[in-house]
């Protein structure tokens, strides 16, 4: 294992106390992983809280300031948080307006902040929750956990945090965050396995010459593996699974994203591609991200997320952010 | 032979429990790398180590603070999924042990049901979904099965052991229908899953603490 | 070779229109490989190009905007542009007042751009160039190719931008250039080589245990090659070499840089012990980058750069900045 | 026995050298692998592919003009440090040699020689900096020296490729003091420089278009 870490079992604590030597506008609770904004929103909006397993950097704690998360939980790595953490971040970060939290779709991160809901109304703290499963990767069935929550998060994040900031009631931006989640897909791939520190060695062994696809961000192994393909048929069986579950002709946003271990001039390549495709098929590309938002530690590989737009969808995304990992307008 | 546990030899069993865990942490592992994160050893050793460290400040007098506080632990040290089912597991097992100092065989048998149930509540599973809900029902079953019959503790519990061991073993075709091991679908078959892995050593070391706990 | 790609040949022209695609704001000529601002800044300012060996994404396309570069000029993969083509972009971004080249140092890219400058002297555009040499790995001697250009590049494209976007003249923003470059320097180490898409193999062969110290951002070999060490202790060999070239005690400005392959969890870690090592050397850490701002492909390690800072350089850094790989304030 | 090379044979050392390149150019890439960016190879091929193209839209009358075509169509197709440097030699070769149709031995030697000299202008190499210099000066040289001695031009241009070969070994020990070399200091010494063997390439086809075109 190649890392840049000291010892595997401290990789989390350590990344944060970074965090928060970069960042004096973020405010990093090294007991509880719990990071905040330093000057909390004004009282009386719904603040936004989000979290999960580590190793997605810049998600969640890459997107906390002004115009998207008040609070992010870290997990150890690839493992949800406590909800005794997620109740210290939605106290932290209440304003007297509720609090929504944002849950990607994982058996423990969805049990984990089901029992921390619990403990904040214990407290007398509203809370609403969205949980986020855009990966069509996964055949879904009413029977299974369903499908995994991957790159809608980041957009959804940025769009649900526009209008908390902007003073929407609890009620609307729970409403507004289902209707997001129900607007957007996501597919993934992968070149490599990623290797989770403390267990030293990578997840799954891919071969020098097959891929990955349909993989989520925890290393899990995909739908199926094929032999290496060019991008333009890595790009086509990202793009087809997704517009075969949504018709998203017209407006969208869209994120070409990376997992760690695949650089920028590769990433923008794929975007090249799926971006063609997209647009014979009739989709408008209105907005998009091309980069690394929602990772898998070290893990080469790329996954595209397609969000259906509309002129408030995209008058929120354009509203001013402030984070380390997502920022204009400030 | 014992006729009950009380909390010495329950806090026996959660020993026993902590160094099995760390002594197969690399096993849970390697059976979640197969269909998971890869990271189950590591959870259950990270809440388990947790849960001792809380039990050498101080071990409570009762039964259900006892169980209570292995609950509470379990679920603010582990997270995944394993962290609520098996916080809530010991968290149910104590509401229904309520302020005793000792558990004779049936009212093990009622802690256990209602903890079972609870992870039922928690995690919706269901016979065959390839959980740790698959070796626990029928060890609690097996367990109730035993006292029905007239089995002492020692035999009850290590007839319950048995019973996990056969509902983990029968994982293994399985295809996952709850927790990470579904995305894979029909992938996810030809391997044992880590929780019922798990949880078969939670009776196996049940059994072990009911019968030589001095 | 496992990489996102379609022939290796045409990496950078489909990369380049990839970016095409992403950046509307920006203009992609796709067989020059000259990337510029879709709108022009004001007649009479100073325009400021970068170029090079493509494979370092972001840098340089990724600067390109308002408060930064004017265009920048993209080789193949890790060779120099040609001077024809560094000619087009001068030409293209010129608005009367001289244009600024930065130019890392390297041969290839100082003697390309040097015939570039005699075509635009030709034509009379008048053009400044600072060679950026930064990287205190090579032990620099009047009688070599002297130190290569990394890392502070990208501060220095920042901070140069903004001199020239507020109108300075050529004489000022080639001399702050200068001063930048004087008083800044770099550090790199890797944990894995590189992969060049044409030569299809890594560049080098670095053992599962080893990690070289001391290395550019082109898979060049570096100062040695040592067993993997803790991060504390590869913090430690970033910072010291850095600390005995230069005396930066009092302000600066710190990029904690990504080579490609590392993820941002790592970076992180990384940024956590070197300012600590920094802040006990007297080094006050008044800004600071920790991502991919310059990388060497698909590389795993990372980089330091310390540039001593003052007001005057501050105020420039804050200046608002609008570009891909680098944005705030706008 | 040829007393000149006029354009055609000219055109014909291109091709050969086009060739050569096209068929050693793994070797070069791994040359430069070695102790530099692993894309000697590469950049040569692009160059002298461009090149060949180039002329095959026509092939100028004049010395000169070839010449200068050659040279700026690497400039504006190499990039790297070969690019400049290589382009230099062929545009001040053809500066030098005039807008003749054909160049004897002594015309040749001289048209070289001016384009060494470009290449020093701007690369500033020195004899055992361990570049492309340390191949051509030798030969460069041994051509005058051949032509001083009688020699004919197939004579005198196979001593200068065989100088360009012993340059080139000669660079194996070397630590190198210009290019992407220097930065490894010492860990250069030990291999070859791609340069020189790029050059003796470029003088071994020479030596063959002089004794081989019709
Ligand atoms: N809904 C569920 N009900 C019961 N058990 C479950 C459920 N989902 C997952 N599990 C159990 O949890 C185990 C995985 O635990 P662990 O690896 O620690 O958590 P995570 O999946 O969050 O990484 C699975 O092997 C399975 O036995
Ligand atoms: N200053 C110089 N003078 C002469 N030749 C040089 C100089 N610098 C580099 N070279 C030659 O250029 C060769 C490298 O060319 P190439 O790999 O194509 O370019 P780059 O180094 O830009 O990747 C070296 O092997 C060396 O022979
Ligand atoms: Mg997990
Ligand atoms: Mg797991
Ligand atoms: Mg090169
Ligand atoms: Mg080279």
């Amino acid at each position: 294992m190649k890392k840049l870490i000291n010892n595997p079992a401290d990789v989390l604590v350590e990344s944060l106390r970074g965090v928060a030597r970069a960042h004096p506008e973020l405010s990093v609770d090294l007991e509880n992983h719990v990071i905040t904004r330093s000057t909390p929103k004004a009282q009386g909006k719904v603040a936004v809280v989000s979290g999960g397993g580590s190793g997605h950097e810049p998600l969640h704690a890459g997107y906390v300031g002004v115009g998207m998360l008040d609070a992010a939980v870290a997990g150890e790595v690839f493992t949800s948080p406590t909800p005794d953490r997620v109740q210290v971040a939605t106290k932290a970060v209440d304003r007297g307006a509720g609090v929504l939290h944002i849950v990607k779709n994982y058996t423990g991160d969805v049990l984990n902040f089901e029992m921390a809901a619990e403990l904040a109304s214990m407290e007398g703290i509203e809370v609403g929750t969205v949980i986020v499963d855009d990966d069509v990767a996964v055949q879904d069935s009413l029977y299974t956990a369903g499908r995994r929550g991957v790159g809608l998060t980041v957009l959804l994040e940025k769009l649900v945090g526009a209008a908390a900031e902007e003073g929407q009631d609890l009620a609307s931006v729970v409403a507004l965050a289902k209707r997001i989640n129900s607007q957007g897909r996501s597919m993934g791939m992968a070149l490599t396995s990623c290797t989770v520190p403390v267990a030293g060695k990578p997840t799954f062994d891919l071969p020098d010459d097959q891929m990955e696809i349909g993989v989520g961000i925890h290393g899990e192994p995909g739908r199926h593996r094929e032999p290496l393909a060019p991008a333009s048929d890595i790009a086509r069986q990202l793009v087809e699974p997704i517009l075969a579950d949504l018709d998203v002709s017209g407006p969208a946003i869209v994120m070409l994203n990376g997992m760690g271990g695949s650089p920028l001039i590769e990433l923008y390549l794929m975007y090249g591609e799926v971006a063609s495709l997209l647009e014979e098929a009739g989709v408008q590309i209105a907005r998009n991200l091309v980069g690394d938002y929602i990772t898998s530690l070290d893990m080469a590989g790329c996954s595209l997320t397609v969000l259906k737009a509309d002129d408030e969808l995209l008058r929120l995304w354009d509203a001013p952010v402030n984070t380390p990992g997502l920022r204009w307008g400030a | 032979m014992m006729a009950s546990v009380d909390t010495a030899a329950l806090v026996d069993w959660i020993h026993r429990f902590r160094d099995v865990i760390a002594d197969k942490r690399e096993w849970l592992t390697e059976l979640d790398s197969a269909i998971g994160d890869a990271d189950h050893g590591a959870n259950m050793a990270r809440g388990m180590d947790a849960v001792v460290a809380k039990l050498d400040t101080g071990v409570p007098d009762t039964v259900d603070e006892l169980l209570k506080t292995v609950g509470m632990t379990l679920v603010s040290s582990v997270g995944g999924a394993s962290g609520p089912l098996y916080g809530t597991l010991f968290l149910r097992m104590g509401m229904a042990a309520g302020p005793v100092t000792e558990l004779d065989a049936a009212a093990l048998a009622a802690s256990l049901r209602a903890g079972l149930d609870g992870i039922v509540a928690r995690g919706k599973a269901e016979a065959g979904d390839k959980t740790m809900f698959d070796a626990m029902a029928p060890a609690v079953d097996a367990l109730d099965a035993a006292i029905a019959e007239g089995a002492d503790l020692g035999a009850a519990t290590a007839a319950a052991a048995t019973a996990a061991a056969a509902g983990r073993d029968a994982t293994e075709p399985l295809v996952a229908r709850k927790g990470r091991a579904s995305y894979l679908g029909e992938r996810s078959a030809g391997h044992l899953d880590p929780g019922a892995a798990s949880t078969t050593l939670l009776f196996e070391t049940l059994a072990q603490a009911a019968t030589e706990s001095s």
